[in-house]
C-alpha cells in the first residue's frame, strides 16, 4: 500500500460513546473515543478486559446489542458516516467492506451448520454468484487460510474443527468478501500459543496480500508489538495514550501503559522481577469527576482526583490522556 | 414484580388456613331455594322450609323459587351472596375458600414432594451416571411411555378416589418428566470446572452432590416448580371432573369447576370463580419463578 | 320427487329391479281407465326442452289386465310428475309407477335452489354401540332410535296408551292357555333389497334370537330377550302368512313380548347368514332391514345416513334423508347438542339437559316438546344391613329424601317428578307420594322401630345407631348432587349418614361384596319405555335384580306373580297388581326417584306439527319439515 | 443414521415389553371383575353364564398365560373386544386416535407456527432492546395463555362463533348435511377444538423459544451472522431458530404424547369423538380391554414420537449425529 493513500483514514471514529442502560445505572462501556485506522494499517487496539475495546468494536458494526446503545459519536467509514446508515446498508457494509472475526472461533461457527454452508452464505451475501460458483472460491478462501483438504473439510461441522483450524475458517469467512478492513477481536486468546503465531503470522500475510486495514484488539501487548504499526491503549472506555507501536513501546508516558508494559514478562530479561498493576478496573456506571486511573495509579496528584484530564499530543501522533503531561511542549 | 406476585399466593395460603375462623358459612350447606344464584345478589330471606333453609324472596328470585317449601312466613332479612350459589345453592364464596385448602395441598405440597423426589434422584442419575443412571432412566423411561394423565387415571383407579390417593397419582405420574428434566440440568453443571475442583479437594460425593451441583441447578428447580404448580390446579381439576376426585360434598377447585361445567351456561360465574382463581395464582407462580431465577442466576440480574 | 338427490336414485333403482322382475311386461300403452290419487307439480319455473318419458309397471301377476294410463300430453315447457298409486280393476291390482327423467343439467338446476331437499338432522346421544342398524342387536334405548329406522318388529307397543298396534304383523292371537302366540303377516311387506318378506323369515330370526345354539345366535348383544328367552320354545310357520310361536311355559305376555320386545326384530336371513351379524348390523352396505329408511352411511361416533324407502309397506315416509349425528351420551354430550341446536347444525336435539331450559326457551326459533320419557334413579337399600332390617328404618329413610323439592328446583319446567312412576297399575312400585319426603312421619317411624335421639341427636336403638353410608356412583362430569342433598336431609333429621364413592367394578354385592356392611347407593338409572304390563315388569324382578331379593321369600309375592301370568283377564291381573304394590310399599327394597324429562328442542320455525309415516311408530316426537 | 435409528429403535423393545407387563399387571389390580361388571349392568347374574364368560375371555386361565395370550393377539391387530361396546378393540381405538390424531396434529402445528415464531419475535424485540411495554407484552402474555385453563376459552369461543355469529361449527368432526368426507369441513370444524386445546401449549413454547432464544443470541455466531451482514430474517429463523430446535423439538413431542390423553375436558367441550374422553370413560367403567389395548397403543405412540423426535435432533444437530 503507497503512503500517498493513506492520507484519507478508511475509519474515523470521533467521539464515540455507548453506553449501557441497566437497571443497576448507566454503563458507560465507550466514553468518548476517538481514533482514525488507514488503508493497510494494521491497529491494535489494546486495554485490560472490561476497558470498552470489543463494545468499539462493536460499536462501529453497530452490533451492540441491548440495553446497550451507541449515544454520541461519528463512525465514518470510508467517508461514510455508519450512524446514519440504514440497517439495510449497514448490512452491506457488514462482512463486505468490513469484515469482523472474534476470540471464540468455535463459538463463532454456527454449530448446526456445515462450514461449507456458513462460506458459501458468507460470500452469496455479497456476491450474485451461483451455489456452485461460490463453493468454488470456498474451497480456494480455505486453501488460502492454509486448510489441508478443503474439499472434505467444507462439509464438517465447526465442532469437528480444531481452534485454530476454526479461526482459519472464521478468517477466510472474513475474508470472503475483500472487506477494506478486517476487525480482529481478541483472535488468538483462546488459541494455543504455537497457533497464535501462526495466526498472527496469516493476518499479517493476508493483510499485505490484500491491503486491508486490520484493527487488532486485544489485551496481549506482546502481541500488539509484534504486528501493528500503531497502537492505541485503552482504559475504562476512554483511549489512554496512543501513537506509533514503537514509540509507545520504547517510551510509554501514560502511567497505565507503563504499567502494562511492566506486567509483560521479558523473555530476555528472565531475571526481571513482574510489576503487576494493584486494584480493579474503574466503575463505569457513575461519571469521573477525576481520573479515572487515579485511583490505582502510582503517580497521582491532587489534580488527578479533581479532574479529568484530556487527550493531549506530547509528540506527533502520540497523544496521551494524562495530568502529567500538561501540554504539547 | 417479586412481592406483587407473592402477595396473592401467601394472602390464599393464610385465607385458607384461617377458613375455619372466618365468618362463612358452611360450604356443604345446600340450600336449593339459591340455586345458581348469580354473585353479589342479595337474597331476601322468608323464612325457613321443612329442612330448615332459607328461603329467598319470591320476586327477587323468581326462577330458583319452588312453591311447595315455605311453609310460613318471617318478615324478610337480606342475606349477601358474594359469590353466588352453586348447583346445590351452596354459597359459593365459602366453597372456594375451603376447596383452596385441598388445592394448596396438592398444588402446593404434592408439588414439593414431586421436585424433592425429582431433584434427588436427578442427581444422582446426572452425578453417579454409569448403573445408577441406567438403571435410573430406564425406570424414567418406563414411567414416560405413560403419558401423565393416563397414569394417573390408572392409579387413581386402582386405588380409589382421595386426597391421598389423588396426590399419590399427580406425583407418580409427574416425576420420571421432572427426574430427566434435572437429570439434564445436572449433566450440564457435572463438568463444570468448581465441581471438578471440589473433587480434587476430596469432598465425597455427597458433598459434591447436594453443596456444589444443586445450587447451580436450584434456579431451574424453583421455576419448574413454579411451572408445576399451575400445572397440577389444572390436572386435579380434570380429575375432580370425571369423578375421581375427592370425596362429596367437600369442596375443591377442581370439584367446584366440574360443577360449574355442567352450568357453564346458566351460571358461569360458578366455573369462573376457581378459574381465576387458578389463573391469577397461575401467573403469579410463573411471576415468581421468573423472577427467584433472575435473583439467583446472575446473568439475567444484569437485564 | 326424482328432482332430489338421494331419493332419485333409489327409486330410479327400484324401478329398473321391477322392470326386470316383470320380465316381458307389456308397457300397455292407451286403453285403461286410470285413478290419478295425486298429481304434483315438482317444478314450476324451469322450462324444459325434452321431456323424456319412461313407464315402469310393477308387479303385474295378471293374466287379463284392461289397464289403460292415461298421461296427459304434457307441454315441453311445464313438467308434472304423475303419481299413479294403485289401479284398481274388477279383481286385480296393478301397481303403475310412471316416471319422468328429465334432462340432467335442469335437474342440477333445480337442486341448486332448493339443497337441503328434506332432510332432517337429529342429534342422538350415545353412549355404547353406536353403530348398531339392525334393531334386534342394538344395547341401549338411545341409540336404537336410528336403528328403529331400518327395522322392524311384528307388532308395536305403544306407551302411550298402553296397547300393542300391528306392524310386520296384522294380527295376533295368544292362545287360550297362554302357551303359544300366532302371528299374521302383512301382506305386501318386502326387504329392502326387494325379497319379500316370509313366515320363514321370522322363524329363523325368532330361533336366531332366542336359541343358544343357534349358529347365527349373537352372543351377548340381546340385551333384552332375558325376558322372553326363558319362555320360548319353537317357532313354526303355518302357512304363507302366519307364523305360530310355541312356548314352553305359559305366559300372558307372550304377544308383548315376542312381537314387541325390543330384540325381536327382523334380520334379513341371507345377509345376516352371507355377512355375519356385527357386519350385518354396522356395515349400510350389508345391512338389508323392512323399515321405512334405508341406511346408506355410517360413520361411527359420528353419523348415521339414511334415505327414505320407497317401497315401504306403509304410508309414505316424511324425509328424503334422515340423519342422525351422534354425540357423546351423559352430559357430556348434552351442551354440545343444545349448542349445535342453537346454530342451526341440527334440526332437533334429544335429552337436552335442564340446565340450558333458560337458553332453549330464551332462544328465538326453537321450540320445546314434551316427550314423556322419564327418567328414573333408584336408591337400593340394603335389607342385609343391620340397621335395615325393620322396614320401618326403611321407610323412614324413604322419606327423608325431599324429591319434589329437589326436581322442582333443579330442574323446573324441563323435569318433574312423577310421584308414580312407571305406567298406572304398575307392581313396579307404588304410589311413591305414600313415601314422599315427611319429617313427622320419620319421626313417628324412628320411635315405632325403638329408636331414640341420643345425646348426638342421632336415632339409636340401643348398640345399633342410625348411621350408614350413601354410595354414589363417580360417572363423568356428573357430581352426586341428589345424593349429597338427601345426605343434608338425613342428617337434619337425626341420622348420621357420609357419602362414599360406589365403584362401579366392585358392584352392589350386598351379601359378599365390599359392601355388605354398607347400605344405601344409587343403583343406576334408566331411561325409557317398557312394556307396560305389570306382570312383564315384575318378570324383571324376578330375572334376578339386586333390589328385588328381597321379595323373593315373600310367598304371596310369588304366588300373585304366578297368577298373573295366566290371568287372561286384565281387570283381576289389574287387582293382583295392587296387591303386590300394596307388599312392596311396606318392603321398600329400593326408593323410586323418577323424572319426566324433555325429550327434544327443536328449532320452530322449520318444524310443524304433522306427524305421520314411519316416524309415528319409531319417534312420536319427530315431526315434519315444512318450508319456511 | 440408519444405525442411529436402528439402534434407537431396538433400544424401544425392551421398553415396550416393560410397558406391555406394567399394563397386564394394572389390568389385574383393577378392582372388579369386568365380566361381571358387564353382566351386572345386563342384570344378569346367573353364575354358569358368567363362568362361561369367563371361559371365553379366557380369564381362568393362570397369569403367564393369560399375559401370553394377550401379548400375541395384540400384536397381531387383535386386542379383544369391547366388554361395554361390543366392538373390536382395534376398530374403536383405530377410531378415536384418527380424530385424536388430526386436533392434535392441528395444534402441534399451531404450537409450531404460533408460539415458536412469537417466541423468536419476543427474543429479539427484547434483544434489540424495544420498548418497554412491546417488550413486556412479549413477555407477560405466554405465561397469561399457560394460565388460563384451555376450556373456559373453549366455551367462551363456542358461544361466540358458533352459537351467536355461527362462522364456525360448535362440535362434532363433520357436517351432516355434506355427504363426502370434505377436508375443508373438517378443518373448519378442527379450528375452535385446536385453539382450546394448544392455548396453553402456545404460551409454553412461545416462553420456552423466547428464553432460550434469548441464550442463543448473546451467542458470538449470531454475532458473527450479523457481522457477515445476513439479513435479519436469517440471523435469526434460520441461524438462530435452528440452534433452539432442540429444546422446542423435545416439548413438541412431549405436548403431542400428553394431547393424546390430555385433551379429555376439550373432547367433552367439542363432543369431539376422540381416544381421551374414550379411555376416561373406559377406565372409569372398567371397560379392561379397552383400557389395556388403549394404554399400550397410546404408549407405543408415545415411545414413537419420542423417537421421530429423538432422530430429528440428529437432523437438527450435527452433534447428536456424531456422537
Amino acid at each position: 500500500m503507497s503512503v500517498a493513500a493513506a492520507t484519507e483514514p478508511v475509519l474515523a471514529v470521533r467521539d464515540l460513546h455507548t453506553h449501557f442502560f441497566t437497571k443497576t445505572g448507566t454503563v458507560r462501556a465507550v466514553n468518548g473515543v476517538s481514533f482514525s485506522i488507514y488503508p493497510g494499517e494494521i491497529v491494535g487496539l489494546v486495554g485490560e478486559s472490561g476497558c470498552g475495546k470489543s463494545v468499539t468494536a462493536m460499536s462501529i458494526l453497530g452490533l451492540v446489542d441491548a440495553p446497550g446503545r451507541v449515544v454520541n459519536g461519528t463512525i465514518a467509514f470510508d467517508g461514510r458516516d455508519m450512524r446514519k446508515m440504514s440497517g439495510g446498508q449497514l448490512r452491506r457494509v457488514r462482512g463486505h467492506e468490513i469484515a469482523m472475526i472474534f476470540q471464540n472461533p468455535i463459538g463463532a461457527l454456527n454449530p448446526v451448520f456445515s462450514v461449507g454452508r456458513q462460506l458459501v452464505e458468507a460470500i452469496r451475501t455479497h456476491q450474485r454468484v451461483s451455489r456452485r460458483e461460490a463453493y468454488r472460491q470456498a474451497v480456494g478462501l480455505l486453501e488460502r487460510v492454509g486448510i489441508p483438504d478443503p474439499e472434505q473439510r467444507l462439509p464438517q461441522y465447526p465442532h469437528q474443527f480444531s481452534g485454530g483450524m476454526a479461526q482459519r475458517v472464521v478468517i477466510a469467512m472474513a475474508l470472503a468478501n475483500r472487506p477494506k478492513l478486517l476487525i480482529a477481536d481478541e483472535p488468538t486468546t483462546a488459541l494455543d500459543v504455537t497457533i497464535q503465531a501462526q495466526i498472527i503470522d496469516l493476518l499479517a500475510e493476508l493483510n499485505q496480500e490484500f491491503g486491508m486495514a486490520v484493527l487488532h484488539i486485544t489485551h496481549n501487548m506482546a502481541l500488539v508489538a509484534e504486528s501493528c504499526a500503531r497502537t492505541i491503549v485503552m482504559y475504562g472506555g476512554k483511549i489512554a495514550e496512543s501513537g506509533q507501536t514503537d514509540v509507545v513501546f520504547d517510551d510509554p508516558k501514560h502511567p497505565y501503559t507503563q504499567a502494562l508494559l511492566g506486567s509483560v514478562p521479558d523473555l530476555d530479561q528472565p531475571e526481571q522481577i513482574i510489576d503487576p498493576l494493584e486494584g480493579f478496573p474503574p466503575d463505569i456506571t457513575r461519571e469521573w469527576t477525576g481520573c479515572e486511573f487515579e485511583p490505582r495509579c502510582s503517580q497521582r496528584f491532587e489534580q488527578c482526583s479533581v479532574e479529568n484530564p484530556l487527550l493531549r499530543e506530547v509528540a506527533a501522533g502520540h497523544a496521551v490522556r494524562c495530568h502529567l503531561y500538561p501540554a504539547a511542549s | 414484580m417479586l412481592s406483587f406476585s407473592l402477595i396473592p399466593i401467601i394472602l390464599t395460603i393464610i385465607i385458607a388456613f384461617a377458613a375455619p375462623l372466618l365468618p362463612i358459612s358452611d360450604p356443604n350447606r345446600a340450600n336449593l331455594s339459591v340455586r345458581y344464584i348469580p354473585p353479589l345478589s342479595e337474597a331476601f330471606i322468608l323464612g325457613t322450609d321443612r329442612q330448615g333453609n332459607e328461603v329467598v324472596h319470591p320476586e327477587r328470585n323468581p326462577d330458583l323459587f319452588p312453591s311447595s317449601v315455605v311453609e310460613r312466613y318471617i318478615p324478610p332479612v337480606p342475606k349477601h351472596y358474594l359469590l353466588g350459589g352453586d348447583s346445590l345453592g351452596r354459597d359459593m364464596l365459602s366453597r372456594l375458600i375451603w376447596g383452596s385448602r385441598i388445592s394448596l395441598l396438592i398444588g402446593i405440597f404434592a408439588n414439593v414432594a414431586v421436585v424433592m423426589i425429582s431433584v434427588f434422584f436427578g442427581l444422582l442419575a446426572g452425578y453417579l451416571g454409569g448403573r445408577v443412571d441406567g438403571v435410573i432412566m430406564r425406570l424414567v423411561d418406563v414411567g414416560l411411555a405413560f403419558p401423565g394423565l393416563l397414569l394417573a387415571l390408572l392409579i387413581l383407579t386402582v386405588l380409589g378416589p382421595s386426597v391421598i390417593n389423588m396426590a399419590i397419582a399427580v406425583i407418580l405420574s409427574s416425576v420420571p418428566l421432572n427426574i430427566r428434566f434435572f437429570r439434564g440440568q445436572v449433566l450440564t453443571v457435572r463438568n463444570a470446572k468448581y465441581v471438578e475442583a471440589a473433587r480434587l479437594l476430596g469432598y465425597n460425593n455427597l458433598r459434591i452432590m447436594f453443596r456444589e451441583v444443586l445450587p447451580n441447578v436450584m434456579p431451574l428447580v424453583i421455576t419448574v416448580t413454579a411451572l408445576n404448580a399451575t400445572s397440577f390446579f389444572i390436572f386435579t381439576a380434570g380429575f375432580s371432573l370425571i369423578g375421581m376426585g375427592l370425596k362429596p360434598p367437600d369442596p375443591d377447585w377442581g370439584t367446584i369447576m366440574s360443577d360449574g361445567l355442567r352450568a357453564l351456561y346458566e351460571a358461569p360465574a360458578v366455573i369462573l370463580g376457581p378459574t381465576i382463581l387458578i389463573s391469577v395464582l397461575a401467573v403469579c407462580f410463573n411471576v415468581l419463578g421468573d423472577e427467584v431465577q433472575k435473583i439467583l442466576s446472575p446473568r439475567e440480574s444484569q437485564l | 320427487m326424482i328432482l332430489r338427490s338421494g331419493a332419485a336414485a333409489v327409486a330410479g333403482g327400484v324401478g329398473a329391479a321391477a322392470l326386470a322382475a316383470c320380465g316381458e311386461a307389456e308397457v300397455v300403452e292407451k286403453t285403461v281407465t286410470v285413478t290419478v290419487t295425486e298429481v304434483k307439480e315438482v317444478v314450476k319455473e324451469v322450462p324444459v326442452e325434452t321431456v323424456v318419458t319412461k313407464e315402469v309397471v310393477k308387479e303385474v301377476p295378471v293374466e287379463t289386465v284392461v289397464t289403460k294410463e292415461v298421461i296427459k300430453e304434457v307441454p315441453v315447457v311445464e313438467v308434472r310428475e304423475v303419481e299413479v298409486e294403485k289401479v284398481v280393476t274388477q279383481e286385480k291390482v296393478v301397481e303403475v309407477e310412471v316416471e319422468k327423467v328429465v334432462t340432467q343439467e335442469k335437474v342440477v338446476e333445480v337442486m341448486a335452489e332448493n339443497p337441503k331437499a328434506d332432510s332432517l338432522v337429529i342429534a342422538l346421544p350415545v353412549t355404547q354401540r353406536v353403530d348398531d342398524l339392525d334393531g334386534s342387536q342394538v344395547y341401549e334405548f338411545q341409540t336404537k332410535i336410528h336403528a328403529f329406522s331400518t327395522s322392524e318388529s311384528l307388532l308395536l307397543y305403544d306407551y302411550q296408551t298402553q296397547t300393542l298396534k300391528p306392524r310386520l304383523a296384522e294380527s295376533w292371537e295368544v292362545a287360550p292357555d297362554a302357551t303359544s302366540v300366532t302371528f299374521t303377516l302383512r301382506e305386501g311387506v318386502t326387504w329392502h333389497n326387494g325379497d319379500p318378506f316370509t313366515p320363514e323369515d321370522v322363524v329363523f330370526n325368532f330361533n336366531r334370537i332366542f336359541r343358544d345354539d343357534d349358529p347365527y345366535h349373537a352372543e351377548g348383544t340381546f340385551y333384552y330377550n332375558g325376558f322372553a328367552q326363558p319362555f320360548y320354545d319353537s317357532t313354526e310357520v303355518l302357512d304363507a302368512r302366519t307364523v305360530r310361536v310355541n312356548l314352553n311355559k305359559p305366559d300372558a305376555l307372550a304377544a308383548e313380548k315376542f312381537g314387541a320386545l325390543d330384540s325381536s326384530y327382523m334380520a334379513h336371513p341371507p345377509s345376516v347368514m352371507e355377512h355375519g351379524n356385527r357386519e350385518y348390523s354396522t356395515d349400510p352396505d350389508k345391512y338389508v332391514g323392512t323399515g321405512p329408511y334405508i341406511p346408506v352411511e355410517l360413520r361411527p361416533a359420528e353419523l348415521v345416513r339414511m334415505v327414505r324407502n320407497e317401497n315401504w309397506w306403509g304410508p309414505k315416509p316424511d324425509f328424503d334423508e334422515l340423519i342422525f349425528r351422534l354425540f357423546p351420551g351423559g352430559s357430556a354430550g348434552a351442551d354440545a347438542r343444545v349448542n349445535a341446536l342453537l346454530a342451526g347444525e341440527v334440526d332437533v336435539a334429544l335429552y337436552t339437559p335442564a340446565t340450558r331450559r333458560n337458553d332453549l326457551f330464551r332462544a328465538p326459533g326453537i321450540g320445546a316438546k314434551w316427550y314423556p320419557n322419564f327418567v328414573l334413579v333408584y336408591f337400593y337399600i340394603n335389607h342385609t344391613f343391620p340397621l335395615f332390617q325393620d322396614h320401618r328404618v326403611r321407610q323412614a329413610v324413604a322419606r327423608s329424601f325431599d324429591r319434589v323439592s329437589y326436581h322442582e328446583a333443579t330442574s323446573g319446567p324441563t323435569v318433574v317428578p312423577w310421584g308414580r312412576f312407571w305406567f298406572p297399575g304398575s307392581p313396579y312400585l307404588n304410589d311413591s307420594a305414600e313415601l314422599d319426603y315427611d319429617p313427622a312421619q320419620v319421626e313417628s317411624l324412628m320411635q315405632d322401630a325403638g329408636f331414640s335421639k341420643g345425646g348426638d341427636g342421632v336415632w339409636a336403638n340401643g348398640d345399633m345407631r342410625a348411621e350408614f353410608k350413601i354410595q354414589y356412583r363417580g360417572d363423568p362430569g356428573s357430581p352426586p348432587d341428589q345424593e349429597t342433598f338427601w345426605m343434608q336431609g338425613l342428617n337434619d333429621l337425626g341420622f348420621s349418614v357420609e357419602l362414599e364413592a360406589w365403584d362401579p367394578a366392585i358392584g352392589a354385592d350386598f351379601e359378599n361384596g365390599p359392601y355388605a356392611q354398607q347400605n344405601l347407593h344409587v343403583g343406576g338409572w334408566g331411561v325409557g319405555v317398557f312394556l307396560g304390563d305389570p306382570a312383564f315388569a315384575y318378570q324383571r324382578w324376578t330375572a334376578g335384580d339386586d333390589f328385588a331379593r328381597s321379595y323373593m321369600d315373600n310367598a304371596e309375592m310369588n304366588q300373585l306373580y304366578q297368577d298373573i301370568l295366566v290371568e287372561a283377564d286384565a281387570a283381576n291381573r289389574t287387582a293382583k297388581v295392587h296387591r303386590m304394590q300394596e307388599i312392596a310399599a311396606e318392603q321398600v327394597a329400593w326408593i323410586p326417584n323418577t323424572v319426566a324429562t324433555l325429550g327434544a328442542a327443536w328449532r320452530e320455525e322449520k318444524v310443524t306439527n304433522v306427524t305421520s309415516g314411519a316416524t309415528q311408530y319409531s319417534y312420536p316426537w319427530l315431526y315434519k319439515v315444512a318450508p319456511v | 443414521m440408519s444405525r442411529y435409528i436402528a439402534r434407537r429403535l431396538l433400544s424401544i423393545i425392551p421398553l415396550l415389553i416393560a410397558v406391555s407387563i406394567i399394563v397386564f399387571a394394572m389390568s389385574k389390580a383393577l378392582p372388579g371383575d369386568p365380566v361381571e361388571i358387564f353382566l351386572r349392568q345386563a342384570d344378569i347374574s346367573n353364575p354358569e353364564i358368567v363362568a362361561a364368560m369367563k371361559d371365553k375371555y379366557g380369564l381362568n386361565d393362570p397369569l403367564p398365560n393369560q399375559y401370553w395370550t394377550w401379548l400375541t393377539l395384540m400384536f397381531r391387530g387383535d386386542m379383544g373386544e369391547s366388554i361395554l361396546r361390543g366392538e373390536p378393540v382395534a376398530e374403536l381405538l383405530f377410531r378415536g386416535m384418527r380424530n385424536t390424531f388430526s386436533v392434535a396434529t392441528a395444534s402441534v402445528v399451531l404450537v409450531v407456527v404460533v408460539g415458536w415464531t412469537m417466541g423468536v419475535v419476543a427474543a429479539v424485540v427484547h434483544n434489540r432492546g424495544w420498548h418497554q411495554a412491546i417488550t413486556r407484552f412479549l413477555a407477560q402474555a405466554p405465561v397469561l395463555m399457560l394460565s388460563i385453563p384451555g376450556f373456559g376459552i373453549a366455551v367462551f369461543m363456542v358461544l361466540a362463533f358458533g352459537v351467536t355469529l355461527g362462522w364456525l361449527p360448535t362440535s362434532g368432526v363433520s357436517n351432516p348435511r355434506s355427504g363426502e368426507d370434505d377436508i375443508l369441513d373438517l378443518a373448519k370444524h378442527l379450528i375452535l377444538p385446536t385453539i382450546g386445546l394448544a392455548l396453553a401449549s402456545v404460551g409454553g413454547n412461545w416462553r420456552l423459544a423466547r428464553n432460550t432464544m434469548i441464550e442463543i443470541l448473546r451467542e458470538d455466531y449470531i454475532r458473527m451472522a450479523h457481522a457477515k451482514g445476513l439479513p435479519l430474517w436469517r440471523v435469526y429463523f434460520v441461524h438462530g431458530l435452528r440452534t433452539t430446535l432442540v429444546p422446542l423439538l423435545t416439548s413438541a413431542g412431549l405436548l403431542f404424547g400428553s394431547l393424546l390423553t390430555g385433551s379429555f375436558i376439550l373432547e367433552y367441550i367439542f363432543a369431539w369423538p376422540g381416544i381421551g374422553l374414550m379411555m376416561v370413560e373406559s377406565t372409569v367403567s372398567r371397560d379392561v380391554p379397552v383400557v389395556m389395548g388403549g394404554t399400550m397403543l397410546i404408549a407405543i405412540m408415545y415411545l414413537f414420537i419420542n423417537l421421530v423426535v429423538d432422530i430429528l435432533y440428529a437432523f437438527v444437530d450435527p452433534r447428536v449425529r456424531y456422537a
